[in-house]
């Protein structure tokens, strides 16, 4: 093929996430040749799995001890200078929370557990500003997918009239609708040929 | 008493590879499905399976710190995949807009195909689920907690069988998570200025997520419930 | 000890395995199958989180496919209202 | 190698928590830059584009409707702010959050047009946008994995690995297909044929400075 | 200060005589006498004292606004190259406002030709990475950014052309692609009567040819001061001259390419003088 | 910087000075070829050879000046004497720097 002919499909859009997707492919199968392996001096480390289960804390995966209010739990920051507050939330469970945990042994042991304020204590203080525009993301996709739902593809302000006429031009037009019956048969029927195969 | 171990335990580092080369190959299946398709939404529905493989991928790192960063990642897929749906069926809609004639299906607006899940949960559980979820949303406190709530509400939503009121209704909505925007904003910056009071700013950011996303969950809701139980 | 491995490995494997179905499985020719096949892929992925203890992230990742979903099949739904052909 | 020898002395830091902010006459530099073109946003009104009609003589005008105008100057605006964000960030997981942010904004800002051409390559580019979640976060997890950490300060220190240079490559990927350069120019120069200029170039303005100071920051990385 | 406006100054001049001297190049390949070199430099100057008029149809903030910005950057790139020899990095982020405006100015008019002219220079953001492929090899090799450090680099090691020459021809397309009538200007295509320029009129044309003249002063004199080592006035003289006649000589055999083949045609030819100089580095050519 | 900027722009003024003044002498189309006019190439001889070899910015600007003057005319007209002059001083400046 001339390169001109192939420099011309890339000025398609629509072929443009394809071609993306393909050498990202590539790119990921190549990631397996590449020698990997965790570096164990990382922040945040957190105990092996089940080993705080089997020991029976009460709120097992996420205990990483302290007291809240008055004793910080034990953290590792990339920056703690930069957090004068940091562990004192740690152990922080919502009221409801508490009380089950103070009725149950095996709190922590479930799907049922609590979050506590470990994450909380990331997501909002140390690396707070992450969340600040996660949750701004989500915020703009909103506004957007809402914009375009109340204005656009969820309008129906004038819905009653335009049915109403355009049941009235139908019943016109019978034989049009008719027509439309048929091929909306069809269109119906090729779709569902397509969907078995 | 040992709560956190210096070091990345090593069963951590024995699950590194493994994870890893996991999240590289549901990339890759990922990846390679979308090049070969065509219709548009397919390669809609693939890009959540590259989601999928990019979870893997930060979770293999297997501290706090990783666990704290599948969140935004999760939010982010989240949300792209919301505005470019809307985007697809706005761009579908103005084309049979624009050209109503080379596209008969203009008739659906004469003749709406009524589509209904009849799914016997939606008739019978629906409103305890959404109960329970919203009240263990409620107990979660923060961002999952939202999220957890807000699903209730879809629930309660789906389930209801109503209409009309969409636009007024989605005008409060959108009020109520400006505020609670604020509110989380007002509560990171509090964090930083005055450490000391910072339950007050736990609760203000907690909670102003939560009602964040609980009202923008319950928009899926409404929108799902505007179109599938139209008839 | 092992049970974790064990859940590790189905977990991988239930991953790889629904992505494949998603791909290029029974049935994909319809969206909607598609869509479900990818839950497959997802239960994968929660297992291997359960194994991390990564039990928030467990939990939104639920909470977000669930909602995923439910944004494709009303994409899907309108889309095949309208007759147009993507 | 650090911030000194790329963008001249440090001017001073804004700690937030792990995330620290930099400031050298470099990121000063596009940050005002942004700032300054997000100010003439706020301010400004959209141009009336003239078209010439087909099978007549007469010419249209195609206009930003006040609906339209209100939504997409908030958008942009919001943009503008993210980028310039983006320019004195001093975390890698930071960085491509904006970058998703960004993303997200240049689909909605011109979501709300009725040209079919236009949406159809928001939508191709909102696609590569989503896919891009993997080599991003992804990119900066396997950076993360093989250093333990994700500051820009104590990477710029570390040597390079083959899995850092993994990593690295698979955050260029992901810039590259979320600020549409070649070859994947055609998705996002489609969107550029609508009205309401203001809120056009806050698009491009945002991608090419976000290229610009991603390579500052794969730079950082790598050596 | 006085230094300041004592560059700048050089630089609009010199810039408008080269730019008139490309043009008469030009004339003189394809056999018309072509106008005097001061032509140029005279033509920049009238329209300050020309009508201005402002179309019904402009977003006007940034059509009037846009000018100016476009004659700052340039202005700051006066700053940081010859004036301050600072970062490189401040320079690319000058040519990428650069761009912008390019895009902006085509926007902001309404004008269909401008519009074209807007799309297009989307398309060729595609020139960006080449030239920071060339900027990343030059901080390799000599392992700074800064421009007054890279030229005691090459006063003790010689000139960066001859170590990293393909790196010197990616810079040396982008200069090609920048020049007038070139076949990569796709901005400025003829069929756009003058791209993004067309809807500015009076002073405002006359600003944009201002800093047109001073971009091409600034781009020949980081060329030559990265990669032909530390220069006397006469060399640069000389240097410029040189530039200038052969990209005239180029842009007056070439046709002007269609958009998307001129951009791939810059990424392949960029693409392949990266792959080239990472091996040369890589097999220890390059020292 | 300022004696660059002081010969630039004598050159400029120069060339636009020469333009000016053939236009209003020779005021008919576009002729190839010119005869070659004695008193310009003296202007421009003069001017060149104290362009590069006067050491003094004041004379050297003034050199400036001259050769711009016959530089800068109209297309067709003082380009004989240009070269001339560029290679007389050029030539002058090669000797003065070699013999000194």
């Amino acid at each position: 093929m001339r390169i001109g002919v192939l420099w011309n499909k890339l000025a398609d859009p629509k072929n443009i996430p394809r071609l993306f997707a393909f050498s990202l492919g590539i790119i990921l199968i190549v990631g397996l040749i590449v020698p990997m392996a965790l570096n164990p001096d990382q922040l945040y480390p957190r105990p092996a799995p089940q080993v705080q289960v089997d020991e029976g804390l009460a709120i097992a995966p996420y205990d990483r001890g302290g007291e809240v209010l008055s004793q910080p739990g034990i953290i590792k920051p990339q920056y703690p200078d930069n957090a004068e507050a940091l562990g004192m939330i740690t152990g922080y469970m919502s009221p409801p929370a508490q009380w089950i945990s103070s009725i149950s042994p095996y709190f922590g042991t479930s799907i049922y557990s609590s979050p506590g304020g470990l994450i909380d204590e990331i997501l909002y203080y140390t690396r707070g500003f992450d969340t600040i525009l996660e949750s701004s993301i989500l915020m703009m996709s909103f506004i957007i997918a809402s914009w375009l739902s109340i204005n656009y593809t969820m309008n129906r302000k004038n819905d009653e009239k335009e049915i109403k006429a355009d049941v009235k031009k139908a019943i016109n037009e019978s034989t049009q609708v008719a027509n439309e019956v048929k091929v909306n048969d069809l269109k119906a029927r090729s779709k569902q040929l397509r969907r078995d195969n | 008493m040992l709560f956190i171990p210096p070091y990345v335990p090593e069963a951590f580092l024995t699950m590194y590879l493994p994870a890893i080369y996991a999240g590289l190959i549901v990339g890759f299946i990922a990846t390679m499905a979308i090049a070969m398709k065509r219709q548009e939404i397919h390669i809609l529905i693939l890009t959540d399976l590259v989601g999928l493989a990019m979870i893997f991928v930060v979770s293999a790192v297997g501290t706090d710190l990783a666990e704290a960063l599948i969140l935004p990642g999760l939010v982010v897929e989240l949300a792209e995949t919301l505005a470019i749906s809307e985007i697809l069926i706005t761009r579908e809609m103005r084309i049979i807009e624009q050209d109503p004639r080379r596209n008969l299906s203009k008739s659906s607006s004469i003749f709406p195909q009524p589509f209904s899940l009849n799914m016997e949960i939606m008739t019978t559980a629906p409103n305890f689920i959404a109960l329970v979820l919203i009240g263990y949303g409620i107990f979660l406190t923060g961002f999952t907690g939202g999220a957890v709530a807000g699903g209730g509400i879809v629930l309660y939503a789906l389930s209801k069988k109503a209409r009309g009121l969409p636009v007024l209704m989605l005008d409060g909505i959108a009020g109520v998570s400006g505020i609670s925007w604020c509110l989380w904003i007002i509560g990171f910056l509090l964090f930083f200025v005055a450490p000391q009071y910072w339950l007050l700013s736990l609760f203000l950011a907690a909670c102003g997520l939560l009602l964040k996303v609980a009202s923008k969950v319950g928009l899926i809701g409404l929108l799902m419930r505007e179109d599938i139980d139209k008839e | 000890m092992m049970d974790i491995q064990i859940f590790f490995y189905f977990g991988i494997f239930l991953a790889i395995v629904g992505s494949l179905a998603t791909a290029w499985g029974p049935g994909v020719n319809d969206p909607i199958v598609r869509t479900f096949n990818t839950e497959v892929a997802s239960i994968g992925v929660c297992l291997v989180l359960l194994c991390y203890n990564h039990v928030l992230a467990l939990l939104t990742l639920l909470a977000t496919t669930v909602i995923i979903s439910l944004i494709l099949f009303r994409a899907i739904i309108r889309l095949e209202e309208m007759g147009a052909d993507v | 190698m650090d911030f000194v020898t790329l963008g001249g002395n440090l001017l001073g830091t804004i700690p937030l928590g792990d995330i620290v902010l930099y400031v050298t006459p470099f990121n000063l530099f596009l940050f005002a830059v942004l700032l300054g073109f997000t100010l003439l946003i706020a301010l400004s009104k959209p141009e009336t584009q003239v078209e010439a009609t087909m099978h007549n003589l007469n010419n249209t005008e195609v206009k930003v409707g006040p609906k339209e105008f209100k939504q997409r100057r908030f958008l942009s605006i919001i943009c503008g702010i993210a980028s310039a964000g983006a320019m004195i960030t001093g975390d890698l997981f930071n960085f491509t959050l904006f970058m998703a942010l960004v993303g997200i904004l240049n689909i909605g800002i011109v979501s709300a047009v009725k040209q079919t051409t236009v949406l159809n390559s928001a939508f191709n580019y909102g696609l590569i946008a989503m896919m891009c979640s993997l080599p991003l976060f992804g990119g900066a997890a396997i950076i993360l994995a093989a250093t333990g950490t994700l500051s820009l300060a104590v990477l710029s220190q570390m040597p390079a690995s083959p899995m850092v240079v993994f990593g690295a490559v698979l955050m260029l990927i992901g810039i590259l297909g979320e600020s549409g350069v070649a070859p994947f120019f055609a998705s996002k120069a489609e969107m550029f044929r609508t009205a309401g200029s203001p809120f056009i170039v806050i698009i491009h303005l945002s991608s090419l400075f976000i290229i610009v100071r991603a390579v500052e920051i794969l730079l950082l990385v790598l050596w | 200060m006085a230094e300041i406006l004592i560059q700048v100054i050089i630089a609009f001049l010199a810039g408008s005589l080269l730019l008139g001297l490309h043009r008469k190049v030009m004339a003189r390949v394809q056999k018309r006498p072509g106008p005097p070199i001061v032509q140029h430099l005279i033509h920049s100057l009238k329209f300050f004292f020309k009508e201005t008029a402002i179309p019904k149809t402009v977003s006007k903030v940034f059509y009037i606004g846009i000018v100016f910005i476009l004659a700052l950057v340039w202005i700051v790139g006066v700053i940081v190259g010859p004036v301050a020899h600072d970062s490189l990095l401040i320079l690319f982020g000058v040519y990428a406002v650069y761009k912008i405006v390019e895009h902006n100015s085509g926007s902001s008019s309404g004008s269909p030709y401008g519009k074209l002219s807007c799309v297009r220079a989307v398309l060729s953001a595609a020139t960006e990475l080449p030239l920071f492929a060339a900027i990343v090899f030059v901080y390799l090799v000599t392992g700074t950014m800064n421009i007054g450090q890279i030229i005691t680099y090459q006063s003790v090691h010689g000139p960066l052309v001859f170590s990293i020459p393909l790196a010197a021809l990616m810079f040396f397309m982008l200069i090609i692609t920048k020049s007038p009538y070139s076949p990569f200007a796709i901005t400025k295509d003829k069929a756009l009567i003058s791209g993004f320029e067309t809807e500015h009129f009076g002073f405002l044309r006359g600003f944009m040819l201002f800093s047109e003249s001073i971009a091409w002063y600034v781009m020949l004199w980081v060329f030559l001061t990265i990669f032909f080592g530390p220069l006397n006035a006469v060399g640069y003289l000389i240097g410029m001259i040189a530039i200038t006649f052969v990209t005239g000589f180029i842009n007056a055999t070439t046709p002007i390419l269609s958009p998307n083949h001129s951009v791939m045609t810059q990424i392949t030819i960029g693409a392949i003088c990266f792959f080239g100089t990472i091996l040369m580095i890589f097999t220890g050519v390059v020292a | 910087m300022l004696d660059y900027m002081i010969y630039i722009l004598a050159f400029a003024v120069g060339s636009i000075l020469g333009l000016l003044y053939s236009y209003k002498k020779h005021g008919e189309p576009y002729v190839a070829v010119s005869d070659f006019n004695i008193p310009s190439a003296a202007v421009s001889i003069i001017g060149w050879c104290l362009a590069f070899n006067a050491g003094n910015v004041v004379l050297a600007a003034v050199g400036f000046l001259l050769g711009g003057l016959i530089m800068g005319e109209r297309p067709g007209y003082g380009r004989k004497e240009t070269a001339l002059g560029l290679i007389v001083a050029v030539v002058l400046y090669l000797l003065l720097k070699l013999t000194v």
